[in-house]
C-alpha cells in the first residue's frame, strides 16, 4: 500500500463539500488512480460541520480514516476551529479568506497556513454557486493528484445533464476549476 | 396420630394465597387419608401456578395410591413457560369415587375457581378450607385475614399453618394459631386445623394450646421443580 | 442470473457494494426498515430490484423486517434484510427464532455507535450483539468484512453459507465502510466458479400436506427441559462441526513476533497497515486477524499467540474483541495490551505510536 | 351405533382430541376454519401461523404447513411468506394479547399496507394462558389477576376495539368481521369471505372471534355463555364491518 494524499475539506452543510469530494474521486477513478472517501455525516438532523475525507493513490489505499491530512481546507469559521485536530506538522491548512473571528483559532502546528480569497473571486469574477468547483481548482493546484483535463472530464461526467439545459453553466465550471487552480499558482504555494 | 372421625368421603378443597402452604397441606391430607387405606384422587386446580406443584409430584403421589388430575408438562407444548390449560377429567374429578382433595391455588377469584367443577355447587359435604400462614405479608394480622378470606367468595374453614420454614419453632406457631383463631372468631367459621412440620411434632398433642387438631405435615414440595 | 457481465471494476459506497452482492448471489427478496448507516442498501436495492424481477417490502420496524424475512426464506427465497445499532438490538427477536428453527437467513450489518442512539457514524460495538444476541447460545455465522471487497464477497458467501449449513448468517461491517467510496471488482459469483447453494423450501412443498407428504410443523417452542436438550445437542454438534469447514482469519509475521496484534473488520485496516511499517523496520510485530468471528478461529489464534510474547487488542469498542480473544485464549499465559477505542475510528498512526512505546521500551 | 362427531378432513386426526380446555372456544373457532379449508379445497395452500399463548397449541392442529413463531410476531412472518410466494394462502392465527398489544405495530401496519392475508384474532378478554391477567380487550370492571378489583379504566385503559380499527384503515378491497363462537355459522361464514377475499387478492382480511375462556373467567357452562352471549357482545358488536368493493370486469 502506497503513500496516498490525504485530503480534507471542511465547510457548512450546502457548500458543495461533499460534491466537490466527489468530483474529485471521479477524476482519480477516470485518471486510473485509487481513491478512498469517506463523509463525516452528522447525526440524521442537518446543522453540523461537513466534513470530505478523501484520499488518493496510485496503490490499494489502507485505513479510510487519518488524523492528519497533507491538505487540509476549512470554508467557514466552524470548520476552521473543528479541521484543528486533523492538522499536523506536514498539513497545509487552506482557508477561504473572508471567513472572519477566527484568527486565534488557526493552527500553529501546521506546515503552513494560507488564506485563499476564494469566495471573493467567485462572487466577483464568477457566480456564487461555483465556490465549490474553484475550491476543488485550488486543491488540484496544490496537491496535483489528478490533471484539469480528468477533473473536466469528471466535471462533465456528474453535472453534465445539467449543462445539456443550461451550456453556459459548463464554461462557468470550467472557469472556476482554472481560477482555483492559477489561485494557488499565484500564491506560491503550486 | 389418632384417626379422626372421617366422613364416607372427604371432599375438601384448599385455598390460600401465595406460598400459604395450601399445596403442602392437599398433599398432605391426600396421603394421610390414603395411608388409612382409603380411595383417594388429588386435584390440580391451581390455575395460577399449577406446574410448580403437583405434576412433578405425580408418579410419587401415584406409587403412594393416590390418583392425581394435573397434567404431565411433557404433554403440552408451551407449559415449560406457562401453563393453565384445565385438564377435561378435572372438570369431572367428584365423580370419582372415594376421596377427593382439591389444591385450588389462589388468585383474584377465589374459591369462584370451583365454578369449573361438575356439581360443586350442589355438594353439600365439599368444604373449602383457607390455609393461613401470618408470616405471610397479607394474611399477618386478624382484620387483614379476614379480609382476605372474605375475598376468596367462599370459605368453610380455617386451617393455621404459620410457619417461617427451616426457623420455624413452638412459639411462632402458637402465635398463628391465636391470631387465626382470633380471625376465625370473626368470620364466623371453624379453625379446622393446626398444621406444623414433622420436626415440632413431637412437643405437640392431639390438639394445640387452643383446642384445634393439630396436622403433621411433611415437606413434599421442595421436590416439586416443575 | 447475468446480473453482472464480466468482471467490472467499480468505485461505488459500501452500501451499494451490498446491494450488487445481493443481486449477483441470486437474492429475490430483501425486508428492511431505515437506519443510518445502512439505509443506502435499501435505496440502491430499490433501484435496482425491479429491473431484475426481484422484490422488496419496507416493513413498520426491524422486529417485522426480521420476521418477513423469515417468511421469505421459510418459502424457499433467498431473503435477507440489513440493519445497525437499535435497529440491530431489536434484529436479535427474530434471529434468535432463525437460530432455533435453523432458518438460514441473512443479515448485514452496518455498526454505529453505541450504547443507544448514539452516533450514525461508525463503531465495533455490535460484536457481541452480532455473536451473541438473543436468549440463545450465539449459533449463526459472523463474517466481519475491511473493504469493499470484501463487503462484495462475504455477502455473496453469506448466501452460501447460511443456506448450506442452516444457520442465520450476518455480515458485519460499520458506517465507514457504508458510507466511504472506494474501489471493487464486481463479478458474477457463477461465471467465477462460485457455485450457489440451491434453496429449499420449509413450506409449501409440492403435494397435500397429510396425504403425499407430511405436513410441516415447525415450531420452537418446547415441553419439557429434555426435549429441548435434545434439539440443541444436535444444533450444536452440527454447529460444531461446521466451524472447522468454514472458519477464516488472516496472520503476518507471527513468528517470534514481540508483539501480535489482534484486530478485525476496518480496524484491521490500520493495524495492517502499522504492524507491516514497522515489520519494514525490521521490528518484531506480526497480526493476526479473525475474519469469522462466529465461529472463531481459535486453534488458529492459540497457534500464533503460542509463539509471540504479547499481544494487543486493537478495536473500536471497549473491549468486546478483547473478551472474544482471551475466551479464546483460556489457560495462556500471555500478556494482553490493548487500544480500545469505542466508537471512535482508529488511524494507522495511533495503532504505529502505541506499537512503538512497547517495542522501542518508551512505555511510562 | 357408533356416532363420531365428523372432523374436518383438513384436520390433523393424530392429535386429537386437542389439548384445549373443556369449554374453549379456540376448538370451535379452529373447526369452522378447518371446515372452510376443506370446502374451498385449499390444504395443500394454506401456510398457518400461529403465535404464543393458548393459540400456540394449534402448531400441530392441521395437516396444514404450520409455524409457530413468536408472541406478536405471527404476523410478520406471515406477511413475509406471502410478499415471497404470492401463490401461498397465509392465516395468521393470534390471541388478543398477540394482535394488539405486543404484536399491534405489525396488524395496523399489514392492515395499512393492504397486505393480501387473513387475520384470524381470537379475543377472550383475557391473557388466558399465563393465568388470566389483564389483556387488551378486558371489559371495564372485568375482574382478572392483574385487575383483581376489576378493570378500572381510569387507570387501566379502555379496551381495543380491533374489527373497528382496523375498517377504519384499510383500503376498499379489505374484509372486515367480527364474530362469536356462540354463532358458529356466521363465524365460519366470515372466516370463509376473509379467506376467499385473500383468494382474490382483494385486500387484507380480519376476523376477530369472540371466544370463551371458562377456566380463567371462572365460570361454569351456563355463565360461560351469558359472559359471550352478552356482556361480551354489548361492548364488541358483532357483524361484518367491512365489505370488499368488488370491482366489475
Amino acid at each position: 500500500m502506497g503513500e496516498a494524499v490525504r485530503i480534507a475539506i471542511a465547510g457548512e452543510g450546502g457548500q458543495g463539500v461533499q460534491s466537490v469530494a466527489m468530483i474529485l474521486t471521479e477524476a482519480a477513478a477516470l485518471d486510473g488512480k485509487e481513491f478512498l472517501y469517506i463523509p463525516n455525516f452528522g447525526v440524521e438532523q442537518r446543522g453540523g460541520v461537513s466534513i470530505a475525507f478523501v484520499q488518493i493513490s496510485d496503490e490499494k489505499i489502507g485505513a479510510p480514516k487519518f488524523k492528519t491530512g497533507d491538505i487540509v481546507i476549512a470554508l467557514s469559521d466552524r470548520a476552521v476551529r473543528r479541521m484543528g485536530m486533523h492538522v499536523g506538522s506536514e498539513t497545509l491548512f487552506i482557508y477561504d479568506a473572508g471567513i472572519k473571528g477566527i484568527d486565534d483559532d488557526l493552527p500553529k502546528n501546521a506546515k503552513k497556513v494560507m488564506a485563499i480569497p476564494a469566495l471573493e473571486k467567485a462572487n466577483k469574477e464568477l457566480h456564487p454557486r461555483v465556490f465549490n468547483v474553484l475550491i476543488m481548482g485550488a486543491v488540484i493546484g496544490v496537491t496535483k493528484v489528478v490533471t484539469l483535463e480528468k477533473a473536466k472530464e469528471a466535471i462533465e461526467k456528474k453535472l453534465g445533464y445539467k449543462f445539456e439545459q443550461n451550456p453556459e453553466l459548463r464554461e462557468l465550471n470550467f472557469k472556476a476549476l482554472e481560477r482555483g487552480y492559477q489561485l494557488v499558482a499565484e500564491m506560491g504555494v503550486a | 396420630m389418632n384417626p379422626e372421625k372421617l366422613p364416607k368421603r372427604v371432599l375438601e378443597a384448599y385455598i390460600g394465597e401465595y406460598a400459604s402452604g395450601k399445596s403442602e397441606n392437599a398433599v398432605n391430607r391426600a396421603l394421610d387419608l390414603a395411608h388409612l387405606g382409603r380411595k383417594v384422587t388429588l386435584v390440580d386446580l391451581d390455575l395460577v401456578e399449577p406446574c410448580y406443584t403437583l405434576r412433578p409430584l405425580k408418579w410419587k403421589l401415584e406409587e403412594e395410591g393416590v390418583t392425581v388430575l394435573a397434567w404431565d408438562t411433557g404433554e403440552l407444548i408451551g407449559l415449560g413457560e406457562t401453563g393453565n390449560i384445565l385438564k377435561p377429567e378435572v372438570r369431572f374429578c367428584l365423580r370419582h369415587p372415594g376421596d377427593v382433595i382439591l389444591d385450588i391455588g389462589y388468585g383474584s377469584f377465589g374459591a369462584q375457581v370451583l365454578n369449573l367443577v361438575e356439581g360443586a355447587e350442589e355438594e353439600q359435604d365439599l368444604n373449602v378450607y383457607a390455609v393461613i400462614n401470618i408470616a405471610r405479608p397479607m394474611t399477618g394480622t386478624v382484620p387483614d385475614i379476614v379480609d382476605h378470606v372474605r375475598s376468596l367468595a367462599r370459605v368453610d374453614g380455617l386451617i393455621n399453618n404459620s410457619h417461617l420454614g427451616e426457623d420455624t419453632d413452638l412459639d411462632f406457631v402458637k402465635q398463628g394459631a391465636l391470631i387465626v383463631k382470633e380471625a376465625a372468631a370473626i368470620l364466623g367459621l371453624p379453625v379446622v386445623a393446626t398444621s406444623v412440620m414433622e420436626e415440632l411434632a413431637p412437643a405437640l398433642r392431639k390438639t394445640d394450646w387452643y383446642g384445634h387438631p393439630v396436622r403433621v405435615i411433611k415437606r413434599y414440595l421442595p421436590q416439586a421443580f416443575w | 442470473m447475468g446480473v453482472i457481465e464480466g468482471e467490472k471494476k467499480a468505485f461505488m459506497t459500501g452500501n451499494e457494494a451490498v446491494a450488487w452482492a445481493a443481486l449477483a448471489a441470486g437474492a429475490e427478496i430483501m425486508y428492511g426498515y431505515p437506519i443510518t448507516p445502512q439505509n443506502e442498501i435499501m435505496q440502491y436495492w430499490t433501484r435496482l430490484a425491479p429491473k431484475h424481477e426481484r422484490k422488496f417490502l419496507q416493513t413498520e420496524d426491524e422486529l417485522s423486517a426480521g420476521f418477513t424475512t423469515i417468511g421469505g426464506v421459510l418459502t424457499g427465497k433467498r431473503a435477507f434484510t440489513a440493519t445497525a445499532g437499535p435497529g440491530n438490538v431489536l434484529m436479535q427477536e427474530p434471529m434468535s427464532m432463525a437460530e432455533a428453527m435453523r432458518i438460514p437467513t441473512v443479515v448485514v450489518v452496518q455498526q454505529r455507535g453505541g450504547p443507544s442512539t448514539a452516533t450514525v457514524i461508525y463503531s465495533q460495538q455490535e460484536v457481541t450483539l452480532t455473536c451473541f444476541g438473543g436468549n440463545g447460545e450465539g449459533l449463526r455465522v459472523v463474517y466481519s468484512t475491511s473493504s469493499h471487497q470484501e463487503l462484495y464477497d462475504y455477502t455473496i458467501k453469506a448466501f452460501n453459507t447460511a443456506w448450506k449449513y442452516r444457520f442465520p448468517t450476518f455480515v458485519l461491517a460499520d458506517g465507514y465502510q457504508a458510507k466511504m467510496r472506494e474501489s471493487l471488482v464486481l463479478y458474477d459469483p457463477e461465471e467465477r466458479g462460485i457455485e450457489m447453494v440451491p434453496t429449499e423450501a420449509f413450506v409449501g412443498k409440492p403435494g397435500m400436506p397429510g396425504e403425499d407428504r407430511p405436513p410441516a410443523h415447525l415450531r420452537n417452542t418446547y415441553n419439557i427441559e429434555e426435549e429441548l436438550e435434545e434439539v440443541l445437542k444436535k444444533d450444536i454438534q452440527e454447529y460444531e462441526q461446521m466451524a472447522p469447514e468454514i472458519i477464516e482469519y488472516d496472520e503476518f509475521n507471527t513468528d517470534g513476533a514481540d508483539i501480535l496484534v489482534v484486530a478485525h473488520g476496518v480496524v484491521f485496516r490500520s493495524a495492517a497497515i502499522a504492524v507491516r511499517k514497522l515489520a519494514d523496520e525490521g521490528l518484531k510485530v506480526g497480526y493476526f486477524r479473525p475474519i469469522t468471528l462466529r465461529p472463531f478461529p481459535q486453534e488458529q489464534l492459540r497457534q500464533a499467540a503460542a509463539k509471540a510474547k504479547q499481544l494487543m487488542v486493537v478495536e473500536s469498542a471497549y473491549g468486546q474483541l478483547l473478551k472474544i480473544v482471551k475466551d479464546n485464549l483460556y489457560g495462556m499465559d500471555l500478556p494482553i495490551r490493548t487500544l480500545l477505542r469505542p466508537g471512535v475510528g482508529v488511524t494507522p498512526e495511533e495503532v504505529v505510536a502505541d506499537l512503538r512505546t512497547v517495542l522501542e521500551g518508551r512505555e511510562d | 351405533m357408533d356416532i363420531q362427531p365428523k372432523m374436518p378432513k383438513s384436520w390433523n386426526a393424530a392429535t386429537k382430541p386437542h389439548k384445549f380446555c373443556p369449554g374453549c372456544g379456540h376448538g370451535l373457532i379452529l373447526k369452522a376454519l378447518g371446515q372452510v379449508i376443506d370446502e374451498m379445497g385449499i390444504q395443500d395452500r394454506v401456510v398457518f401461523g400461529c403465535d404464543i399463548g393458548c393459540s400456540l397449541l394449534s402448531w400441530d392442529f392441521f395437516n396444514v404447513d404450520t409455524v409457530q413463531t413468536h408472541h406478536g410476531r405471527t404476523t410478520p412472518v406471515m406477511v413475509g411468506i406471502k410478499k415471497a410466494s404470492p401463490d401461498r394462502i397465509v392465516i395468521a392465527y393470534m390471541g388478543d394479547g398477540g394482535g394488539y398489544a405486543i404484536g399491534s405495530q405489525h396488524l395496523v401496519n399489514a392492515a395499512t399496507r393492504d397486505d393480501k392475508i387473513t387475520v384470524i384474532l381470537v379475543n377472550n378478554t383475557v391473557y388466558a394462558m399465563t393465568g388470566g391477567q389483564m389483556a387488551p380487550t378486558t371489559m371495564p370492571g372485568q375482574k382478572t389477576e392483574t385487575t383483581p378489583f376489576g378493570r378500572d379504566v381510569a387507570q387501566a385503559g379502555y379496551p381495543m376495539m380491533g374489527p373497528e380499527m382496523v375498517a377504519a384503515i384499510t383500503q376498499e378491497g379489505a374484509y372486515v368481521a367480527r364474530g362469536s363462537v356462540a354463532r358458529f355459522r356466521k363465524l365460519k361464514e366470515y372466516i370463509r369471505k376473509a379467506l376467499e377475499n385473500q383468494l382474490a387478492m382483494r385486500g387484507f382480511s380480519f376476523v376477530e372471534a369472540l371466544s370463551t375462556c371458562p377456566t380463567n373467567w371462572r365460570t361454569n357452562a351456563e355463565k360461560t355463555w351469558e359472559f359471550v352471549e352478552k356482556k361480551m357482545t354489548e361492548q364488541y358488536p358483532l357483524g361484518e364491518l367491512k365489505v370488499p368493493v368488488i370491482k366489475e370486469g
